[in-house]
């Protein structure tokens, strides 16, 4: 090992900092502290000239560490630590401190004990930078390959962002037509068109214009290149790491060839079979050997097995002219090699008939929005007109019934976002084609949020649809007349309704698509409360999850409107590739590392990450040791957090690298106020204190910060540490326990500060002095507060005197 | 390696063969003792001692059965007050690392051990701290929740068997008509072996595991010994030793051992009952574990360990469920620190005065 | 034999003979016994619980324990007694602080609530005890050219989560039951809503009006009388007529019968020892139609 | 009106109290759908009765109005508003709250005092005729077992059940 040379940097923010600090006891300081071979002080460090000393001292060898005292090291450090790798040394052996935000600014009152809280960081950090060991780069490789599970409007857009970037895109639709729930809604708000269009793909010919928009059924969708649908297919089963899934799909037989069918249509008229057509709201019958509608993909037949009578009847196989029916086709099982996954399964409705108040299932004319919409559709069962489905006349007054199992807390609590827009396009389009049709929309809110939503309610209302306030308690049938009646309060009116009705639609809730839960299970995803697949951050990462490599889209996170659906897809697409782009990926070894050595086989360290990156292996001695992945740890420390034996050190992060911090931001006080010891998570922790500094927010000097990547690498014997090198207090300063950037490291934290508390008071140490606080980024003022109502606490409590022998 | 133990689940159980073997060892050493062995020449100086402790590590030694034999055959025990009798002014007449070994077992509670352990260190060779008192204070450590005064209040006024009517305690010094006797000091903490001298070896446990034992021996005898300052026991810890299956590594309740029906194959803290087993040291076979009891620690720390309590409860919170189960630990430091307060970071509690 | 213990209540014995009659001669001959228990007091129903909810858990958790002591599951006949006991029954055994709290207050008269009890309707013994096949060899009658207005009474459905009775939207239990003694059960409009006896005394014209719906509508449906089975919707739809009539001068004459009078008459019970005297609106229309 | 200890007058201090009772812990749940107005016998019958209007009344803190006004006598106590409410609020237990904090506020209707008259002195709301307990060896019945009133009375000790009745003569 290289002999340890230490150059501080120290900036005085364009004499800025210097007003407060006194820079030359600073200097003279830190000079003195061993193997610093360097000291210098600029306006600034992080480009032009104050870069260049430090780059110069790199490359001259002079130094091998480097600590920078610099402002805004959020920013400065990205500059700082590159230019020294570029000068040829890792960059890991960069130390960036901010003297402003922590201690010049907060501090600006009392510069005396400014100056000696700033030798105290100087010394932590010049400290830290001794121990410091070089990270390397990783590489890992990424095929550029992309699953898409799901062949709903969400899937197929997708797929063809990615296919027309060249990815290789396998599209798995369980259904054995592509489409999903967009196919059968017909028409689409906000624009009443149809529902599946879609970009052209890359095959057509492209015009500068979007006048290449398509419908999907024209669109050549399954000529893309790049893309391969498999369809009638579900996945059963990943392996395997992001940038290298291996997938196991499961293909149902379709009993036709998909080579070979040329949609001659010889064969449905010879089917004996016919069932309800299920996919027209049984409204209709189809054969044992249909398409769903004449315009899809893939454009071939499909034999249903529930109900074909196969080899005793065979009349299509005998009038196939290309010998495309195959009845002896079996479950095929297809292995897939792909980078990443995007889950694209979307919502159905939900079952209506639990609300048994409503009697959908025993009512025929009681239906779901779905069901209308397939009468709505000319190409529907009906022709595009409104019936009965008990006698098939037409339906001359329609009662809507908004909230079917939405905003339900016995069935699901959630609005489910899209409801109040299909009904009152439903209701439109039913006004604008039968005039004298009697609509009417009862609702507990109507919800139109989204651009041009509102207008919908205003044509609504002004194509005579009406509105009743009031959420239906029961639909009945005159047992006399047969015909329907929807009991209602219109609140307004204060009156009791018995609406008559020839028709009512449902608005049912949106769950989550079938079979939601088992794919959850295969890919490894978590689900929310609500069933729907639980993006990795709401608010800014919408369509990624937990893990790289997979992402979400459309309905499978929520219900969506299909405009909403298409930025989800786009935007998932868009991770993806970024993600696969390059053909690798790239990260660097701040990562977790077990001792196998000392591994004692307590096997807790696998079931608190929160990567699925430890996993457990027999060695050949008969014993059982955790190993870190390093392409999935994210470096949060929560293992090295667990476990018992300190046999995991986190790279970066490591022990004493943090112990000799921690006595060096206690060596010097400077104050006649208790030291406290305060530990910061990297992200909002460390950016409360940031702000509070930013802000200029006073609180005493006597409060020193110490990084950690996450506090969930905090163990109890960090804080017994504390004490014992001199602190009289600690704050542990986390994410909030729902917000934490590594997910569960601020609970895991709460918890061993529980302990830890419990601990103190029976060493006679005041608990009271341990404290954990949860903060976000702008509530610096909570940490300046915080900082002072611990010091005051302290001083209240007293000196902590531990006893001779401890 | 992993040690295959016979375990007897009662002493009862202890075959009588085993029982001769014992006291035919004992009177085999008694012989040695008194006559020595002519056959070799060369023979290494062994001592032991015995400080603060329960004097379970002395029989310990006696455990080894057959091979105490194997010992004596090669080594002379030059200093033992508990089965020979030689003086402390023996002792401190011998040559500065005259002795080879010595064992030393026994926290460091008042002066006179102090005295010895400082004595002893200066007389032999390599001194390795033998069980878990020497090593990290054990159960006589658990007197560093208290001070002196709090002690004597307690033993000699305060325990209901106890009748002081002329309230006498323990003093440095006393007149009697004889003239003035002098004793000890009494100390307000409990010191490990390891802090009051420097210490060669570690070879903890309440008392040592008998394979780790023998282990020693035959090293110290073969001149194999490890790096200075190393535990004679492995590195490991006791669940990479115990046969107990781990299955759900949840801790949602605390529960005392009679409140489960073991099913004697699942991990204990997957049942809900506390198991130092996780953050002790491996060398024992997890002897209590598969006698149906769960680990309290008495192998002391991992080596890259210095608190045991710490690390055990770290682990523990983080898979415990929420703060409630954390809430249902009683005793804290009777269940996580039995061993080893006294090695701990803090080491003793503070007493305001 | 299985045996209960009768919780009888109060508005039975107080008003309606022909109920117990009827009830204690059908379950007798269908092998069930019923043990009356000493010191079993009022149920506690919603007007107690409108006083103080916690008193009438109380109650209703008293008159369990002594059906504990008897090591007794409670059969009731009143639908209103059913709702009291089973209410409270479930309440108490899924709420452990609530629980306490009565239990504190049981001490006080030398009792202690164990929750180690069933409270059931005499349907539920007729269903699970006695069971459809059974119930159904014991028909002597011919009913078949009856058409029943089963009227439940809302206190044997809800509130379901605890009661677990039937469906509180399409229950069937008792329209099966009626079935099985071969009547027709009907359906006709509003059937599942209240018929108001509660508001008897407090609102007398709600009450009233809210009967005269049903009547309205089992009469419209063309029902031959109306079935119940708590006495509270009895003495409303039976002596409410004669009310309607004075008050709103309207002439129904809708016969109303308990279910454990049609199941005697089924079993083949001589009518006239099943004191039908007592009703308001006389049955023999109804009488007439079993063969 | 008695002189309350906690005589606070604000919205929140009045659905504070409804929560904090048997029954009563559900109401402020309640989102104003009308699902119980809609399922509601009474309701449709008289505009004396809206269980959708009691909870936004008493959500609104009209407490007077509420515990004095006659409505929530007027619930039938069907729970069909409770089996369909789509928010869970316990509606029907929540006037029996409400009814419960009327009566300790000595508002109690005629014939409710009557029932807890009854019941204290017989352990019975509906008195026997002696007319029929005399006939019923005719009938074929049993004799009648004796009532638990005792045990009663010391259970109305305890929640204080027997004051019910003083608390209405001092209020009239």
């Amino acid at each position: 090992m290289n002999e340890v040379k230490v150059g501080v940097f120290l900036s005085d923010c364009g004499n800025q900092l210097s007003k407060i600090l006194d820079f030359n006891a600073l200097t003279n300081y830190v000079k003195d502290v061993s193997d610093v071979v360097l000291v210098k002080r600029n306006s600034e460090f992080w480009r032009g000239e104050g870069l260049r000393i430090i780059v110069d001292a790199v490359k001259g060898g002079k130094i091998n560490r480097v600590v920078v005292a610099e402002s805004l090291p959020k920013l400065s450090e990205v500059s700082i630590v590159q230019a020294v790798e570029e000068a040829g040394l890792n960059p890991y052996l960069v130390e960036v401190i901010d003297l402003k935000d922590h201690c010049a600014w907060p501090h600006r009152e009392t510069p005396k004990e400014a100056t000696e809280k700033a030798k105290a960081m100087l010394l932590a950090a010049t400290e830290r930078a001794k121990l410091l060991e070089p990270i390397e780069k990783l590489e890992f490789p990424a095929l550029k390959s992309v699953l898409v599970i799901g062949g709903g409007i969400a899937g197929m857009q997708a797929a063809v962002d990615l296919a027309d970037l060249g990815f290789e895109v396998d599209l798995v639709e369980k259904e054995p037509f592509l489409g999903g729930l967009a196919a059968r809604a017909g028409r689409f708000f906000p624009t009443d068109d149809c529902a599946i269009c879609i970009q052209s793909p890359a095959s057509d010919v492209k015009t500068i214009t979007h006048t290449s928009r398509k419908c999907v059924y024209r669109s050549g969708f399954t000529e893309i290149p790049n893309l391969n649908i498999l369809a009638n297919s579900k996945v059963v089963g990943v392996e395997g790491v992001p940038g290298n899934y291996k997938v196991t799909i499961e293909k149902k037989p379709r009993y036709v060839n998909e080579l070979k069918c040329v949609r001659c249509d010889l064969c449905t008229p010879v089917c004996p079979v016919e069932v309800p057509d299920e996919y027209n709201a049984k409204l209709k019958t189809r054969k044992a050997i249909y398409m769903i509608t004449p315009n899809v993909h893939p454009p071939v037949y499909v034999i249903d097995e529930s109900v074909c009578k196969f080899r005793d009847c065979a009349k299509c196989v005998e009038v196939c002219p290309t010998d495309a029916i195959e009845l002896d086709q079996k479950i095929e099982r297809v292995t897939l090699n792909v980078g990443s996954i995007i889950v694209a399964t979307g919502f159905q409705e939900f079952d209506s008939s639990v609300i048994k108040e409503y009697h959908y299932g025993d009512y025929p004319d009681v239906i779901t929005n779905l069901e209308l919409a397939r009468m709505i559709d000319g190409f529907g069962p009906t022709g595009g007109t409104i019936i009965k489905p008990s006698d098939r006349k037409p339906a001359k007054k329609i009662v809507m019934v908004q909230c079917v199992g939405s905003r339900d807390r016995r069935w699901n609590p959630y609005c489910s976002s899209i409801c109040c827009m299909i009904s009152l396009k439903h209701a439109s389009l039913i006004k604008t084609a039968y005039p004298d049709t009697d609509v009417t929309v009862c609702y507990i809110d109507i919800r139109t949020t989204g651009r041009e939503h509102e207008y919908y309610y205003e044509r609504a209302r002004e194509m005579g649809v009406k509105f009743v306030k009031g959420r239906p308690s029961e639909i009945s049938r005159d047992p006399e007349t047969g015909r329907l009646i929807v009991d209602v309060e219109d609140e307004l009116l204060k009156r009791f309704l018995e609406l008559d009705a020839d028709l009512v639609v449902l608005a049912p809730a949106m769950v989550p698509a079938e079979g939601t839960k088992e794919l959850a299970e295969i890919l490894g995803l978590e689900l929310e409360e609500d069933g729907f697949f639980k993006e990795y951050n709401a608010k800014l990462r919408p369509t990624e999850t937990k893990l790289r490599g997979m992402y979400l889209c459309g309905g499978a996170t929520f219900p969506k409107d299909a405009p909403t659906t298409s930025l989800h897809a786009h935007s998932a697409a868009m991770k993806a590739a970024k993600f696969l782009i390059t053909g690798k990926i790239v990260k660097d070894q701040r990562t977790a590392v077990v001792n196998e050595e000392y591994c004692g086989d307590c096997e807790f360290c696998p079931v608190t990450c929160p990567y699925g990156a430890i996993s457990l292996e027999p060695t050949s001695e008969d014993h059982i040791v955790a190993r870190i992945s390093d392409l999935l740890c994210e470096g949060c420390g929560i293992c090295v957090g667990t476990c018992p034996l300190n046999a995991i050190e986190l790279r970066h992060s490591r022990p004493n690298q943090m112990l000799a911090q921690m006595k060096a931001l206690m060596s010097i006080n400077g104050t006649s106020k208790p030291l406290i010891l305060t530990i910061c998570c990297s992200e909002c922790g460390h950016a409360a204190v940031d702000s509070s500094g930013m802000a200029m927010m006073q609180y005493p000097a006597n409060v020193r910060v110490m990084k950690v990547p996450c506090t969930g690498i905090l163990q109890v014997h960090q804080f017994l540490e504390a004490f014992k090198v001199g602190a009289q207090g600690v704050m542990v300063v986390g994410c909030k326990s729902d917000g934490c950037h590594y997910e569960v490291g601020s609970q895991q934290a709460e918890k061993k500060v529980a302990l830890a508390r419990m601990l103190l008071k029976e060493y006679g140490i005041e608990p009271e002095r341990l404290e954990m606080f949860n903060m976000v980024y702008i509530e610096g003022d909570k940490f300046a507060e915080a900082a002072q109502t611990m010091t005051e606490r302290l001083k209240k409590l007293g000196k902590l005197q531990l006893m001779e022998g401890s | 390696m992993r040690f295959r133990l016979i375990i007897y689940k009662q002493t009862n159980q202890i075959p009588n063969e085993i029982k001769q073997i014992r006291l035919y060892v004992m009177r085999a050493l008694n012989e040695f003792l008194a006559n020595g062995d002519p056959m070799v020449e060369e023979k290494l100086k062994f001592a032991f001692y015995w400080a603060a402790s329960c004097g379970g590590c002395e029989i310990a030694v006696l455990d080894i059965n057959e091979k105490i034999l194997d010992v004596v055959a090669k080594a002379d025990i030059v200093f033992w007050p508990v089965a020979i009798d030689i003086k402390y002014k023996d002792v401190e007449a011998m040559p500065d690392k005259y002795i080879d070994v010595c064992f030393f077992n026994g926290a460091i509670r008042n002066e006179e051990q102090e005295h010895m352990a400082k004595l002893l260190r200066k007389k032999s060779k390599v001194l390795v701290a033998f069980g878990s008192c020497a090593c990290d204070g054990c159960v006589v450590g658990l007197g560093n929740l208290w001070d002196k005064e709090t002690i004597f209040e307690r033993a000699y006024f305060e325990t209901p068997s106890t009748k002081n009517p002329e309230s006498v305690t323990p003093k440095t010094s006393v007149r009697v008509k004889e003239g003035e006797l002098e004793l000890p000091e009494f100390y307000d903490t409990v010191k490990t072996l390891g802090q009051t001298v420097d210490v060669d070896y570690f070879l903890s446990g309440c008392p040592p595991p008998i394979p780790c034992i023998l282990q020693a021996v035959e090293a110290i005898f073969n001149n194999k010994l490890p790096p200075k300052g190393s535990s004679l026991l492995p590195n490991k810890s006791i669940c990479d030793e115990c046969p107990r299956e781990k299955k759900d590594r949840k801790l949602s309740e605390i529960k005392r051992i009679y409140e489960i029906d073991d099913d004697l194959k699942t991990c204990f803290l997957d049942q809900g009952v506390i198991c130092m087993g996780p953050a002790t040291r491996a060398g024992c076979g997890a002897q209590c574990p598969n006698v149906n009891v769960p680990c309290t620690g008495c192998d002391g720390p991992g080596p890259l360990v210095t608190d045991q309590g710490a690390a055990i409860t770290s682990a523990l919170a983080s898979i415990a469920t929420d703060l409630k189960v954390i809430e249902q630990a009683v005793d804290p430091i009777g269940t996580f620190y039995k061993y080893s307060l006294a090695n701990s970071i803090l080491r003793r509690r503070v007493i305001k005065k | 034999m299985t045996s209960y213990a009768l919780f009888l209540g109060c508005t039975i014995p107080a008003r309606q003979p022909s109920y117990e009659v009827s009830a204690r001669r059908a379950l007798t001959k269908l092998g069930i016994e019923l043990v009356d228990l000493a010191n079993m007091t009022c149920c506690a129903p919603p007007p107690v619980q409108s006083l103080d909810l916690e008193t009438g858990l109380s109650i209703a958790a008293y008159n369990i324990c002594l059906a504990e002591e008897a090591d007794l599951n409670i059969v009731t006949l009143c639908t209103g007694c059913f709702e009291s006991l089973a209410m409270a029954n479930a309440m108490l055994k899924e709420n452990e602080k609530l629980k306490a709290r009565v239990n504190q207050i049981l001490s006080n008269a030398g009792k202690e609530f164990e929750g180690s009890k069933e409270v059931k309707h005499y349907l539920q013994v007729l269903l699970n005890d006695v069971g459809p096949n059974r119930l159904k060899e014991n028909v002597s009658k011919n009913l078949s050219s009856l058409k029943v207005a089963s009227f439940s009474g809302c206190h044997l459905l809800r509130p379901s989560a605890l009661l677990k009775f039937d469906d509180p939207e399409k229950p069937y239990i008792f329209d099966d039951l009626i079935e099985t003694l071969g009547a027709k059960s009907i359906w006709y409009r509003h059937k599942l809503k209240c018929c108001g006896g509660l508001l008897r005394g407090y609102a007398d014209d709600v009450a009233l009006a809210l009967a005269r719906e049903k009547i309205v509508n089992t009469t419209k449906a063309g029902a031959d009388c109306i079935v119940t089975l708590c006495p509270f919707c009895f003495l409303t739809l039976d002596l409410g007529q004669v009310l309607m009539k004075s008050t709103f001068h309207e002439e129904y004459n809708m016969p109303v019968l308990h279910y454990s009078e049609l199941l005697a008459l089924a079993l083949g019970i001589d009518p006239t020892e099943l004191a039908l005297q007592f009703h308001k609106i006389k049955v023999y229309s109804v009488l007439n139609k079993i063969g | 009106m008695k002189q309350g200890k906690e005589e606070k007058t604000t919205n929140q201090a009045f659905s504070d109290v409804i929560t904090s009772r048997l029954g009563g812990e559900t109401i402020t749940l309640c989102y104003q759908c009308g699902t119980c107005a809609s399922s509601c016998p009474v309701a449709r019958i008289t505009p004396r009765f809206n269980p959708r209007e009691v909870i936004k009344l008493s959500l609104l803190g009209e407490k007077d109005e509420v515990l004095s006004g006659d409505a929530i006598w007027l619930c039938c106590s069907c729970y069909n508003c409770q089996e369909r409410c789509p928010q869970k609020v316990e509606i029907a237990d929540v006037i029996y709250a409400l009814r419960n904090i009327a009566v300790k506020e000595g508002n109690i209707p005629n014939i409710y005092s009557e029932f807890a008259a009854e019941l204290i002195n017989e352990g019975r709301i509906v008195p026997i005729s002696k007319f029929l307990e005399k006939k019923r060896p005719d009938l074929g019945l049993p004799s009648l077992k004796p009532v638990g009133v005792d045990a009663l009375r010391k259970i109305f000790s305890i929640t204080g059940f027997d004051k019910i009745k003083q608390e209405k003569a001092e209020a009239s």
